[in-house]
């Protein structure tokens, strides 16, 4: 039941906020700020009261440390099936973390229909929780496009009209666009691994185990993966599909570009990690050096637009891009080292890039702009902020004792003896990651100051969010070992299937000999 | 059986049918489109009579009779909205009733 | 003894922590003041860990914890004290304090001074880290926080666009470096599972034979981070634009400490390099190289601070060739006696800079020596070290030591190349001291010159002067047992290089005392027209690598970026939504709200239909 | 007795019509006369249980068996839907009111022979019955040009195709000598010859009109917009399940039919109708016409059903159309309920809508979860349907209608879109046409807010239609 509670939670909060509404702005806002500490506290709780070490060897006893599932659509053998383990736990403690800052971070920026606001922020989240739950794919799909709802209203209503024509509306309506049909195109793979196992066995069903198992005959495993990529590498996103994020990101709410940069790019990895390689992993294995290689792209092209970008918003959205890339090697290089780092730059990520998008909508409630060029010299100005803008493009840059270089070198290291040419060209991408980084400091930070008044020190629910932030980015940065612990089995399980061992091994045997 | 072979009537009311869509599609006269319409049904009768006759069934001409009514009915309201457009639009041409586009 | 290691990277730490959550409640003074006893307490307890290590030389590791667990892949938080650490820990901390302390009357009514303690105290915390990594993985944090803490502070004055520009420039030159030495981590973790520097040292041998490819490849890896840290050709290129910050940071950052960490990570990995006879050749010329280039680039130089850069790129190149030759310790023992005379000449620097009003500028300079004897001092003690005069300075006798030995190991080209740099670098040295100080005074600025007071000034300068002079020669650092003895060689060669050496330095500074004082017109001439002027100005701009690299590298970089700006991939699909929105409108067109237009598409779609089925059939 | 019951539905729809005709010819009273209705159909609705004890029951002319009581519970319910709305919409209507349910029970009557009709009379029969009242309902309002518009182009186009429709069926009877659909497609099936193959054709062109699928399709953006707002509610709803229904016994019931040629044409009408309906409706601006041409893309998706015509195409169909009939329902529900105030036409330019959620927010959220079903976004009933057609088409590898699908709904997904973020976009100086404030307590709001309750709960949990239409799928595929 703590499983449903943790979807329902936010939804009902939700909920609450609306009605709260007519009582004032403060009501919604501590409603919400209420429910995602429970619920963050709720996902803290099962992580202290359950052991998510490895479990036995076999493999063949239950992977998951919490499970709970009721029949929903028998015709399809559809069942409402949760799951919970190591990676979904520490993602939705991430989901419930930034959904804290999110709703503090609009503490000031929201102004207007506050509950209406809120409800879409907790929806989000929710819809975010069942991804990371949902085990039967009809419910995960069913989730997946669920969210996209919230999420379009919060960037259509509450979002920023952006320079150069680019209207908000747009912006969400390209983000849902891209995302829905790329989500039909994996309903479709999904439907086709449903109907493989019904000539099987007779029987439909989405549950995860059963589908698992099928069999499929190459083209179509490649035909079904392609789905499935598809859909992630847009939501990750990967650079040809990438177009919706600097728009969607920039225009949206402070809110709006912490979750979607924090969490919403998480459910892709989630989703590549949890079907798309351990569904079909000979196609997955097949795809790798194409997927690496997108990886690589998209590292490069998102550095190199980042530097181009004169909104701050758009110059960290494409850096996401860049960082993405990383991730994306890091899941088709299969070894368990760097699926770790894969974990470990997803949460890493998660918080510098939350922790910029605060600094941007700080920036911008303060200069009431996002273009650089009329920024400049705000390191006097701006008091701490400047300070903390620096630790977070430290962190972006992947500067050891963050946590985003644990992640980056461990997917680095772990995908080093499988695709030694890729890393290597990849590392070039750490160059670019410090050149548009310390360009965003040069621009918004150094240089003659535009103006002597000073601007707004930070208040203490800023400097709090900000502080509460690097301190987690340097604990994972030199403490990350609970982390791995806890997605270690997650890790090793998808490693396992994936099958990528067979390969690690010829080759060090190879070079051995 | 009469001597009219089952084709023959056919292609009969085929050219009948060819000619009610023709005038349904170039007279602009709202009352000769609603003559055209009813030339058209009458196509339609005539081939169900002749399918009946060569089975030598009673069901073409109960459809006839069907169609006649229909073709009253129709006759009947279309009239009726033809004297409102007369009314409204000052004008019998249908395509001055092209107020809704695109 | 233990808990003394960790203090010594802990202490810096806590004063970072303690100033930069201040949110600037603390004064100047109080800043000032947490800033260097945080420092003065590592260097402590530093001074206790090397009194421990006297007694009993023996390795100490701590691990303070494991980092990361994932299969094989275990970095610790694990430090590890030897010679070699200790020795580098000493400059840290020791020069680090009298930097610290010096500081505080450099910067006084500053704004911002908390800050840049906080920055201060960052490196050192990183620097110590570095040397006492026993991984590589936490070598490269100390690696990668040195190089942060140095962006900081060489744009510190961050009101001038162009400082925030230099400090991009080096962090994103060293960062080139960096990736080298990422690359390098990688490969050596593949192949010998581990990154625990000691074990990497034991397996190596084990695995590779001398000059196998891989570990050549390795070797060079490590080769390319180092020369991006240590200014070595061809990522040399941002020392000298890193002199816009703070001269004390020049002092410690840029001279004494992070610049020669590449030579730490070439001693530290010696027996990597040994196993790459031809990477460790490769060092020797590029170290040889860079002292020759830098060298020729000190003697045109007009700003004070950029004469010493030059200097110190072309010391380190020393250190490179040292390296080179295989003579780890004899370029550790440089490291230290350059520490101690480099920081003092920059403190000297910073000294008559602040006095002058900022007037950093040779040829505004001039006519000092008697308003402030004690910069003077400074620069004629720090002078006579940088020229390696005989005898009586540090530098001589380690400087004689790399000749020495690069001739003892047989590289001859090595060995000239170390005597045509000494040469140069007495001509400079004398020429840097002769423009600033003598003369006639060019300016209001260096007439009105006041002189620096208070112990904070002073006592930095005393102490740095006395340990350039033989006294700092003494100092030996404890490497026995930790870098390869040296080479054995005749001592009568070594005689005779020592006098040839002195020779040498001395007719660079009369060389130079001749050009400067007695020839200055027709030097002036020589330099301001024809060949003259073109080499001078060649020179000037240190043979014209930026230039290059801002031609080959950056603009094209930046015209991609501008030509990407627009995200043209998104626009392709772009491209989709125009064409939809076309066909859009070509299908409106079709609704023309005429009735026999319906009909007409009526008519045309059944014929369609009624063809397909015939055909079909 | 069991052709009594069997036929108890129409019976009554029928004696509903007479009543209320001698109602108004006795005193016109609007409330008593929507009672009538309202009560009549609900009989009708409850003898379906009485219905369904019989069935499945034949005679020459009617069938009446799963299909056909599903079918008339969705005409029922439209029907009954329809009537309540057009309380609220006749409210404030200056002329006579009461005469339009009379069209709407005959319509109806229309409705509920065509969905079990299984002869050529009887399909003639239920489909004029159902065109003619239709007729007459669009243009309702003849004093208003665009509904007489609406009207008269309805008739001309709709005779039209009742004539291609007609010589289609004088054709293939000219052919094969057989009336009945099953006598009459398997005439067909063997072997046709010219004739009957043309008339196949025209059938289907007369079909294809009524629900508006592409190449036929030019006017239904002109009615729905031109018709009062229960008239096109009924045209877009009861109207095209009962065709459907209809074209479902054709194609599926009669495996003599499926010919290869139907099939494909069924294919390219399904094809073209996604792409061009959804493209169509991309910029437009007033929100009748967009979801006529919304309701033109549904029908290409509905269709998939039809040109699979084996395994789940009978339990797709049928899921389908519950999903489309109660999110279209709500849709224009929403879209009648903001109009009847307005004494100058249907209110459903755009701007009208612009930040209606301020306003009215409850129904604003009716037409945001219904247009949020027409695009098929979970924890709406569209989702299911939307689901359901692409396991269809996945499970038959019709891969090229798969690939429309995914086209059409993401081009439909921008004028969704467009539309759901006018309502909650505030503007200065905004017209202000209010509703009274107890509307929500009025049958027609009560009526849409229940329907937006159903999409949403049929979204979650759709199993009880499910196995219907799984039962359905048994008993005729």
């Amino acid at each position: 039941m703590t499983l449903v509670g943790l979807i329902v939670i936010p939804f009902l909060g939700g909920l609450l906020c609306w009605l709260a509404e007519r009582r004032g702005d403060r009501l919604p806002r501590w409603i919400a700020l209420g429910t995602m500490a429970l619920e963050l506290l709720l996902t803290l709780g099962v992580w202290l009261s359950h052991d998510f070490s490895l479990p036995s060897p076999g493999g063949e006893a239950s992977t998951w440390a919490m499970e709970w599932r009721v029949p929903w659509i028998p015709r399809f053998g559809i069942e409402v099936h949760l799951a919970l383990d190591g990676l979904s736990l520490v993602l939705i403690a991430l989901t419930g973390f930034l959904g804290m800052l999110a709703v503090l971070c609009s503490w000031r920026e929201i102004v207007r229909r506050v509950g209406f606001f809120h409800l879409n922020l907790l929806w989000i989240l929710g819809g975010v929780v069942g991804v990371f739950l949902a085990i039967d794919l009809f419910l995960f799909f069913f989730f997946w496009e669920m969210m996209l709802v919230p999420m379009y209203f919060l960037i259509a209503l509450w979002g920023h009209s952006g320079s150069e024509g680019r209207t908000r509306i747009r912006a969400a309506t390209k983000f849902f666009i891209y995302t829905q049909a790329s989500g039909l195109l994996m309903l479709v793979s999904i439907l086709g691994l449903v109907f493989a196992h019904h000539a099987a066995t007779g029987e439909y069903s989405f549950s995860y185990d059963a589908l698992r198992d099928v069999t499929l005959s190459e083209p179509v495993a490649m035909w079904l993966m392609l789905g499935f990529f598809i859909a992630f590498a847009v939501k990750l996103p990967v650079v040809p599909l990438h177009g919706w994020l600097p728009d969607a990101h920039a225009q949206a709410p402070t809110a709006g570009s912490v979750d979607l940069a924090g969490i919403l790019l998480k459910t892709a990895a989630y989703g590549m990690l949890r079907f798309a390689l351990p569904f079909f992993p000979e196609a997955s294995q097949a795809f790798a050096p194409v997927a690496m290689a997108l990886g690589v792209v998209g590292i490069f092209y998102g550095a190199v637009l980042a530097c181009g970008q004169n909104d701050i918003k758009r110059l960290v959205a494409y850096t996401s891009i860049s960082h993405m890339g990383f991730v994306l090697i890091g899941i088709y290089a299969g070894t368990s080292l760097a699926l770790q780092g894969v974990v470990m730059l997803m949460v890493a990520h998660a918080f510098s890039a939350a922790g910029l998008f605060i600094l941007s909508g700080q920036l911008y409630e303060r200069l009431h702009t996002r273009d650089m060029r009329e920024m400049g010299g705000l390191w006097g100005r701006a008091g701490g902020l400047s300070g903390f803008t620096l630790c977070f493009v430290a962190a972006s840059l992947g500067l050891p004792g963050t946590a985003n270089f644990l992640g980056e070198f461990m997917v680095l290291f772990g995908s080093f003896s499988v695709a030694p040419w890729t890393v290597v060209i990849a590392s070039g991408g750490l160059v670019l990651a410090a050149v548009y980084s310390l360009l965003l400091m040069q621009r918004v930070h150094f240089g003659p100051p535009k103006d002597s008044a000073p601007l707004a020190d930070l208040d203490g629910r800023e400097y709090g969010m900000l502080l509460g932030l690097l301190a987690l980015v340097l604990l994972f940065g030199l403490y990350p070992q609970p982390l791995l612990d806890t997605t270690g089995a997650a890790m090793s399980e998808v490693q396992r299937l994936f099958g990528n061992t067979e390969l690690l091994d010829a080759t060090l045997t190879w070079e051995a000999s | 059986m009469n001597g009219v072979p089952l084709d023959h009537a056919l292609v009969l009311a085929s050219i009948l049918f060819t000619l009610g869509l023709a005038g349904l599609m170039i007279r602009r006269n709202m009352v000769f489109v609603l003559m055209s319409l009813e030339i058209m049904l009458n196509a339609a009768g005539l081939a169900f009579i002749a399918g009946g006759t060569a089975w030598g069934q009673p069901e073409g001409q109960a459809m006839f009779l069907l169609v006649i009514t229909l073709a009253a009915a129709e006759a009947s309201v279309g009239l009726a909205l033809l004297i409102q457009l007369n009314q409204r639009f000052k004008t019998l041409d249908t395509d001055a009733v092209s107020r809704m586009r695109g | 003894m233990s808990f003394l290691l960790p203090l010594t990277f802990l202490l810096p730490l806590a004063g970072t922590l303690l100033l930069s959550l201040s949110r600037g409640r603390l004064g100047e003074r109080a800043s000032a003041a947490i800033g260097t006893a945080s420092v003065g307490l590592s260097a402590l307890a530093t001074a206790a860990l090397i009194a421990g290590y006297l007694e009993a030389p023996e390795r100490q590791v701590v691990t303070l914890w494991t980092w990361v667990s994932v299969g094989d892949f275990q970095p610790t938080l694990g430090l590890a004290l030897d010679g070699l650490s200790l020795t580098l820990l000493g400059v840290i901390t020791g020069v680090g304090l009298l930097i610290h302390l010096f500081a505080a009357w450099y910067m006084r009514g500053e704004s911002g001074i908390t800050r840049f303690y906080a920055y201060m105290n960052l490196f050192v915390f990183s620097m110590v880290l570095l040397v006492l990594g026993d991984n590589l993985l936490l070598l490269f944090l100390g690696w990668e926080g040195v190089g942060l803490c140095s962006y900081l502070l060489i744009g510190y004055y961050y009101r001038t666009a162009a400082n925030g520009w230099a400090a991009f420039k080096a962090f994103i030159v060293t960062r080139v470096g960096d990736v080298f030495l990422a690359i390098g981590l990688f490969l050596l973790f593949r192949e010998l599972g581990t990154l625990n520097i000691a074990q990497l040292l034991e397996r190596a041998p084990q695995l590779w034979a001398e000059g196998a490819p891989t570990v050549e490849l390795a070797a060079l890896l490590l080769l390319g981070g180092a020369l991006g840290k240590s200014a070595q050709l061809p990522l040399h290129t941002w020392l000298a634009d890193a002199m816009a910050g703070p001269t004390p940071v020049s002092a410690l950052i840029h001279a004494a400490t992070m610049v020669t960490a590449g030579v730490y990570l070439i001693a530290r990995m010696h027996e990597l390099f040994l196993l790459a006879p031809d990477v460790l050749l490769l060092t020797g010329v590029i170290g040889a190289l860079t002292l020759l280039a830098a060298g020729f680039a000190a003697l045109a130089q007009t700003d004070i601070k950029r004469v010493l850069a030059y200097s110190t790129m072309s010391q380190i190149g020393y250190m490179f060739l040292a390296l080179g030759a295989g003579a780890f310790d004899a370029a550790i023992f440089h490291l230290m006696t350059h520490a101690f005379f480099k920081a003092l000449l920059f403190l000297s620097a910073g000294a008559v800079i602040v006095s002058c009003h900022h007037e950093q500028d040779m040829r505004r300079l001039g006519g000092l020596w008697r308003k402030l004897p004690l910069a003077y001092a400074g620069f004629v003690v720090g002078g006579a070290a940088l020229a390696a005069l005989p005898l009586v300075t540090a530098g001589f006798y380690s400087k004689d030591e790399i000749l020495w030995q690069a001739l003892a190991a047989g590289h001859g080209g090595l060995l000239v190349a170390g005597l045509v740099g000494a040469f140069l670098t007495s001509i400079y040295t004398l020429r840097l001291i002769i423009k600033t100080f003598h003369g006639e005074a060019k300016s209001d600025n260096a007439r009105h010159a006041e002189a620096g007071q208070g112990l904070a000034h002073g006592v930095p300068l005393i102490v740095l002067m006395v340990l350039s002079t033989f006294l700092g020669a003494w100092l030996t650092p404890p490497l026995a047992g930790v870098l390869p003895d040296p080479h054995e060689g005749s001592a009568g060669w070594h005689t005779a290089l020592e006098i040839v050496a002195s020779l040498v330095a001395l007719g660079g500074l009369a060389l130079a005392a001749w050009l400067f004082l007695r020839r200055r017109k027709w030097l002036a001439e020589q330099t301001s027209q024809g060949w003259g002027a073109r080499l001078w100005r060649w020179w000037h701009h240190a043979w014209g690598f930026d230039t290059a690299y801002d031609r080959g590298l950056v603009r094209p970089y930046w015209r991609t970026v501008h030509a990407l700006r627009s995200d043209r991939v998104d626009g392709l699909f772009g491209l989709v939504a125009i064409m939809v929105r076309m066909t859009h409108l070509g299908l409106s067109w079709t609704q023309t709200g005429k009735l026999r237009f319906y009909g007409l598409s009526m008519v045309g779609g059944a014929t369609l239909v009624i063809l397909v089925l015939a055909l079909v059939r | 007795m069991t052709y009594l019951i069997a036929l108890l539905p129409l019976i009554l729809v029928c004696a509903t019509a007479v009543a209320v005709m001698l109602g108004i010819a006795w005193q016109r009273h609007h409330a008593s006369t929507v009672l009538t209705a309202v009560v009549g159909l609900n009989l009708a609705l409850l003898s379906l249980v009485a219905v369904h004890q019989v069935a499945p029951f034949e005679t020459l002319l009617v069938a009446v068996d799963g299909l056909a009581i599903f079918g008339a519970v969705l005409v029922l319910v439209s029907t009954l839907a329809c009537a309540t709305l057009a309380h609220a919409y006749l409210e404030h209507y200056r002329g006579p009111r009461e005469e339009f349910y009379l069209l709407l029970l005959c319509a109806a009557a229309g409705g509920l022979v065509l969905v079990s009709s299984r002869h050529m009379a009887t399909l003639f029969f239920g489909l004029e019955l159902l065109s003619m009242p239709l007729y007459g309902m669009l243009a309702y309002a003849f004093h208003e040009r665009r509904s007489l518009e609406a009207g008269i182009k309805y008739l001309v186009l709709s005779a039209a195709a009742t004539a291609f429709l007609l010589f289609g069926m004088a054709l293939a009877y000219a052919q094969t000598g057989r009336l009945d659909l099953a006598g009459l497609t398997a005439g067909l099936g063997e072997g046709g010859g010219a004739w009957g193959l043309a008339g196949a054709g025209l059938i289907l062109v007369g079909l294809g009109f009524k629900l508006s699928l592409v190449p036929f399709h030019l006017w239904t953006p002109d009615v729905y917009e031109g018709g009062p707002g229960p008239a096109a509610t009924f045209l877009a709803s009861a109207s095209k399940v009962a065709v459907v229904i209809v074209l479902l016994r054709l194609v599926i019931e009669s495996p003599a039919f499926a010919h290869v040629g139907v099939h494909q044409i069924l294919a390219v009408l399904a094809f073209a109708s996604m792409l061009i309906g959804n493209l169509l409706a991309l910029t437009q601006a007033n929100l009748k016409r967009l979801l006529g041409y919304s309701s033109i893309a549904h029908f290409g998706y509905l269709l998939v059903a039809l040109v699979v015509a084996e395994g789940l195409a009978v339990e797709t169909a049928a899921v389908y159309l519950v999903m489309y009939v109660v999110t279209t329902l709500g849709a224009f529900g929403v879209v009648t309920l903001v109009s009847s105030r307005d004494i100058s036409g249907d209110a459903a330019a755009l701007h009208h809508y612009r930040g209606l959620f301020w306003r009215r927010p409850y129904l604003t959220a009716v037409l945001t979860v219904a247009l949020l079903s027409l695009a098929g976004i979970p924890f709406t009933a569209g989702f299911i349907g939307k689901f359901y057609i692409v396991a269809l088409g996945v499970e038959a590898g019709r891969w090229w209608l798969v690939g429309g699908l995914i086209v059409g709904s993401a081009i439909g997904l921008y004028y969704y879109l467009r539309v759901m973020v006018t309502l909650y976009l505030v503007e200065p100086g905004m017209q202000r046409h209010d509703a009274p404030h107890d509307w929500g307590t009025r049958a027609g709001g009560v009526v849409v807010l229940g329907l937006a309750a159903l999409v949403v709960l049929l979204g979650v949990y759709p199993t009880p239609i499910i196995e219907w239409a799984a039962a359905l799928g048994v008993a005729h595929g």
